[in-house]
């Protein structure tokens, strides 16, 4: 550890550094203020279509179901499905319910939310392996102290009250423990 | 240099809009169909390159969504641009001349249809001084027009005749997305759009993209019965204050087509003028003999879906080479506003 | 017929949260000047521009290159924009190089740049999009998940990452164009800032800046006549790679990703590497959060799987230690997000033509500068030696 | 499984992209935009002597820095036009306008704007305008409200 050093001086710049020449400018009658920064405001309107394969995902998790799209070629599950297989460049031909138990494949400590949906910190942001997919997903961990989250933990689903249930990711509120033994973490290895 | 060539090239058919596919949907079929084209796969090409451009959906690094149609695994060496996908095709040249690679894919796309293209587009212009004030593309594009038609260039009538020539041709064209046109008396009964332009003197809004295969000497002829072979290709930019620059002239088209060695007989050209007056602006300073079979796949006029069309009229030339009805060819890109950025490449079919 | 390839000027602004004396083209050329005098050249004598910059919705402006046009001195001639996310700083200076060594041009002029103060980063890298998964936990949620599991499997002590910080903020005093200068930063005023995601505490992270950086790349003529004239050694590029993998793979490890592997061998090969820790000198490698360091050293082979946290503690990668990395401060001090890679291949430049004043490594005759980026699946690295190759 | 969704079953919904982005003026932007509040107009002088308004801090040509602002008319001419029939969302006028190029006197390039003429059949190149200004004046492009015709040539 290097010793404090309240001393410390910042290098000065070197020698001869180009500038922008001085502008000459007619003169001014006025007191007004110079301009040096505008605000541009801009907003674009877009219609958003999610595409297919992140349709089905959605429609499928209005219903409580988690899926996942399945490569054709090494059978790999991908969720939530983008409609391709990202290492083979083919479309997934279909689509398999995968969880809803799964693994907690890494995880971190969240001191800081963002919106209004953000949960008290701190809190813990998670990557979710369900069971019978190949690769994980975002979620938050909770019903348990912040601090008791481990990397294999087994969690579940934690879905909106049916009346609630819509197209969105956040039917699902968030994952809470189960009571199984946790994977090993060398099995997860591979499917963050 | 080393031989460069064309090998293989699809596209998407061209639509107004396609709403059921996302980007990475879309392109995937088009990237597959240009592998078979050249009886290859992801495993056998050395470098990819792509050209896209968030604004357009508005999706975010919309090229990192579209690797996943590429099939990056073992991981791949690869580019994108923020251009037109000519341009990746450049970059994929110079690369392959390099010697780091003997073979790449490129391919560019985009969905234009989930927003006011006229209005996106603005947002390319000086943030300053120009896109405060919002001026919808085809207005912009009228300023470039009322130069031509007041220097005398060009007449209305001019105009409609290109719009008719290329959306006749386009019905030979099996991905064009406009096809067919009224006469040109009657294209001139049609109210202004944007006075001086009329609807048929603008391109449709389009959803597509498009993908190429390209590899150098003797994997080329291995790969292809007759590829198209990169004889010269050369990219130059204008400035972008139009009211410095003389709108009826692209100095920075006739400065690519020097460098590309464009000169003597051609079979067929291919330009990008995403608006009819456009056109004579190239042609001209291409210097284009009047026998030149100039857009017989209807050009931007027909499809013109961004980031994808310079690089169709590319893979237009390079098709009509391999299919052995031409032996040689110059293909145009254009990228921003009013013609200001261009690239000029010449094909030729002997090797 | 390809050719070697030198860089044979650098030049780069004042970096800051707000560069308010500059406007956007002002701020770019800041940097291209001073790129063109210190390789003696000017404007004319450029043969093409090759920019990079990251996402068009930081600024505002949809493919802003050709706005720039006639800012970067480039009517009539070959202008090139690269966007290859985080790493695009270090693809586009190799885009440029690309072209020099095809032997199509030979001198080009490389540019990246961000004006981050034209709009937030956490507004323009993650507004919600409609149907997508919002992010509660802010982009750390992304990645701390990776860092934290980095920690758990080699088992590093908890405060790497503010030794990381704190040499990083130290190293950034000696370079004037750094964006943050902490004179007073210690140990303990990393240790207690505020802690965002875990093991990530406020000051193991990086700023948002305003800046730019430019180099000229010349062929091997250009590179004798630029040191003829300004006396300066070129660096001569010895390796370039990129690679890139998908952002989400069965089989992916986002803690030692594949791309990062074998991007590394591949530069290595090239320049003729073997024993990189012993062969390179120094290194620019791209870090915005502090435990990247740890986890990159043992990507690139300056480490056994699990053992970079050593190198850091040992106190390696200072700048005394047998491996300094970031001399220039590094992405920690210094973030406008497009040029952050292609700071990190300049300053390795700078190092060779023994440019860099204070933070300058004696002697330092191999460098290598390194970026990354997306979700850790677009690597850029060169190689840099004084040695023609 | 269902089968891939199409016509009614596609999910669509609007996606805002909008910042109110802030751009730092420089040292020639800046005055430029400060004599709009005060209704002058600066160009600045290129390297071959032509009078660039509105001003940039390098040569349209050849890029070289540019050092001298000088005064320009607010009255000019159209160069060129294009008649604007349908308005979008932050447009100068919210009725039919033309955009046009603007060669204002004194200044040797022309400057995109509006012109609020009533009707195309108004319009004609080379046909004379005057600066409109914004009652609000705040240091923009948009203190220039639009141009008008003067009613001369």
């Amino acid at each position: 550890m290097p010793p404090a050093d309240n001393d410390r001086q910042i290098t000065p710049f070197p020698g001869d550094l180009w500038t922008q020449p001085p502008i000459t400018v007619p003169a001014r009658s006025t007191a007004t203020e110079e301009v040096q920064r505008i605000r541009t405001p801009a907003a674009l309107h877009y219609r958003y279509n999610p595409g297919i394969a992140p349709t089905v995902f959605l429609r499928e998790l209005a219903q409580k179901r988690i899926v996942g799209g399945v490569c054709p070629t090494s059978g790999e599950v991908y969720v939530p499905p983008r409609g391709m297989s990202p290492k083979f460049g083919v479309p997934t031909s279909g689509t398999v319910e995968v969880g809803p138990k799964a693994s907690i494949t890494a995880f971190c400590v969240v001191h800081i939310g963002f919106g209004v949906n953000a949960p008290p910190v701190p809190f813990v942001s998670a990557l979710i392996l369900p069971d019978g997919a190949s690769v994980s997903l975002y979620g938050l961990i909770q019903e348990i102290p912040y601090d008791e989250v481990r990397t294999g933990m087994r969690v579940e689903p934690v879905w909106v009250d049916d009346d609630q249930l819509s197209t969105s990711f956040e039917n699902i509120k968030w994952w809470r423990p189960i009571d199984e033994p946790d994977t090993d973490p060398a099995l997860l290895k591979g499917h963050m | 240099m080393r031989d460069v060539a064309i090998v293989s090239s699809a596209q998407t058919a061209h639509r107004r809009s396609v709403d059921e596919l996302n980007e990475v949907e879309l392109i995937q079929p088009v990237i597959a169909a240009a592998l078979a084209g050249a009886g290859v796969s992801i495993g056998d090409i050395d470098f990819v390159c792509s050209g896209s451009s968030d604004y357009l959906a508005g999706q975010a690094f919309s090229f990192v969504m579209t690797l996943d149609a590429v099939g990056a695994w073992p991981p791949i060496v690869e580019s994108h641009v923020e251009m037109d996908a000519a341009w990746a095709l450049y970059e994929a040249w110079i690369k392959i001349q390099t010697g780091h690679a003997d073979s790449a894919l490129i391919f560019g796309y985009s969905k234009a249809s989930p927003g006011d293209l006229p209005r996106v587009l603005s947002r390319q212009l000086d943030p300053y001084y120009q896109a405060p004030l919002w001026p919808d593309a085809v207005a912009y594009a009228g300023l470039q027009g009322r130069a031509m038609l007041d220097a005398g260039i060009i007449t209305e009538r001019d105009m409609a005749e290109i719009a008719h020539r290329n959306r006749m041709a386009a019905e030979a064209n099996p991905n064009a997305q406009v096809t067919g046109s009224l006469s040109v008396d009657d294209l001139l009964a049609q109210p202004y759009l944007s006075d001086p332009i009329r609807r048929h003197d603008c391109p449709p809004i389009s959803d597509g993209g498009v993908a190429v295969v390209l590899a150098a000497g003797d994997l080329a002829r291995s790969w292809s019965s007759r590829p198209a072979w990169i004889r010269g290709i050369d990219h130059r930019i204008d400035g972008h204050q139009i009211g410095a620059r003389d709108l009826t002239v692209a100095p920075s088209i006739a400065t690519a087509a020097a460098k590309a060695g464009v000169s003597g007989r051609f079979d067929i050209a291919e330009v990008h003028a995403p608006f009819s007056f456009q056109e004579p602006i190239i042609t001209s300073a291409l210097g284009l003999s009047d026998d030149v079979m100039v857009n017989p796949s209807g050009g931007a006029l027909a499809a013109n879906p961004m980031m994808a069309a310079g690089l169709i009229r590319l893979a237009e030339v390079a098709a009509r080479i391999s299919d052995g009805s031409a032996d040689r060819g110059v293909a145009h890109a254009t990228g921003g506003h009013c013609l200001q950025q261009n690239l000029v490449c010449v094909l030729e079919g002997a090797s | 017929m390809t050719e070697r390839v030198a860089v044979i000027g650098v030049g780069q602004t004042k970096h800051a949260a707000i560069r308010g004396d500059v406007s956007l083209p002002g701020l770019l050329r800041e940097a291209v000047y001073r790129a063109l005098a210190d390789a003696h050249l000017t404007m004319a004598d450029i043969d093409a521009v090759v920019v990079g910059k990251a996402p068009d919705f930081f600024e505002g402006i949809m493919m802003p290159e050709g706005y720039l046009a006639e800012a970067l001195g480039c009517v009539g001639k070959p202008l090139f924009r690269v966007h290859t996310a985080g790493s695009v700083g270090g693809s586009t200076a190799i885009v440029a190089a690309s072209h020099i060594e095809a032997g199509v041009h030979e001198r080009v002029l490389t540019v990246g740049w961000e004006q981050q103060s034209c709009s937030e980063a956490m507004w323009a890298l993650s507004f919600q999009i409609p149907f997508q998964q919002q992010l509660v936990a802010g982009a750390g949620g992304y990645f701390a998940p990776f860092i934290n599991e980095y920690v758990r499997r080699s088992g590093a002590p908890e405060d790497i990452g503010i030794l990381v910080a704190l040499k990083d903020r130290l190293n950034g005093l000696k370079n004037p164009y750094a964006h943050l200068h902490e004179p007073d930063i210690t140990y303990e005023s990393v240790r207690d800032s505020f802690m965002l995601w875990e093991p990530i505490r406020y000051s193991e992270t990086c700023p948002s800046s305003d800046g730019a950086i430019a180099m000229v790349l010349g062929n091997e003529s250009a590179a004798a006549q630029a040191e003829a004239s300004s006396g300066v050694p070129p660096a001569w590029i010895h390796g370039t790679a990129m690679r890139s993998e998908p952002s989400v793979a069965m089989g992916r490890d986002q803690i030692s990703p594949l791309a990062s592997q074998e991007c590394a061998a591949a530069v290595y090969a090239q320049a003729g590497i073997t024993d990189p820790r012993g062969q390179i000198d120094v290194v620019e490698m791209y870090v915005p959060f502090s435990w990247y360091e740890p986890m990159w050293l043992e990507t690139l082979g300056f480490a056994d799987e699990g053992e970079g946290w050593k190198m850091t503690e040992s106190g390696a990668t200072q700048m005394s230690g047998d491996l300094p990395v970031n001399c220039s401060g590094g992405v920690l001090c210094t973030n406008p997000i497009g040029a952050s890679g292609m700071l990190r291949f300049g300053e390795a430049a700078m190092q060779i033509r023994g440019q860099a004043g204070d933070h300058q490594v004696d002697g330092a005759r191999t460098a290598l500068g390194h970026a990354y980026g997306g979700a850790a699946q677009f690597f850029a690295m060169w190689v840099v030696g004084a040695a023609k190759p | 499984m269902p089968d891939e969704p199409t016509g009614s079953d596609l999910l669509e919904a609007p996606l805002a992209i909008e910042y109110p982005f802030n751009r730092t003026t420089g040292p020639v932007i800046g005055p430029f935009l400060t004599a709009l509040i005060d209704q002058r107009v600066l160009g600045i002088r290129g390297e071959d002597g032509r009078v660039i308004c509105p001003p940039t801090e390098y040569d349209p040509l050849t890029g070289a820095p540019l050092a001298e602002m000088v005064e320009v008319a607010s009255t000019g001419k159209v160069t060129s036009w294009s008649w604007v029939a349908t308005i979008r969302e932050g447009q100068p006028l919210q009725h039919p306008h033309a955009l046009a190029l603007i060669q204002l006197d004194g200044a040797d390039t022309s400057m995109m704007h509006v012109v609020d003429c009533g009707s195309a059949d108004a319009m004609v190149t080379g046909m004379r305008v005057a600066v409109r200004w914004s009652d609000e004046r705040t240091g923009s492009i948009s203190d220039i409200a639009c141009f008008v015709p003067t009613g001369e040539g």
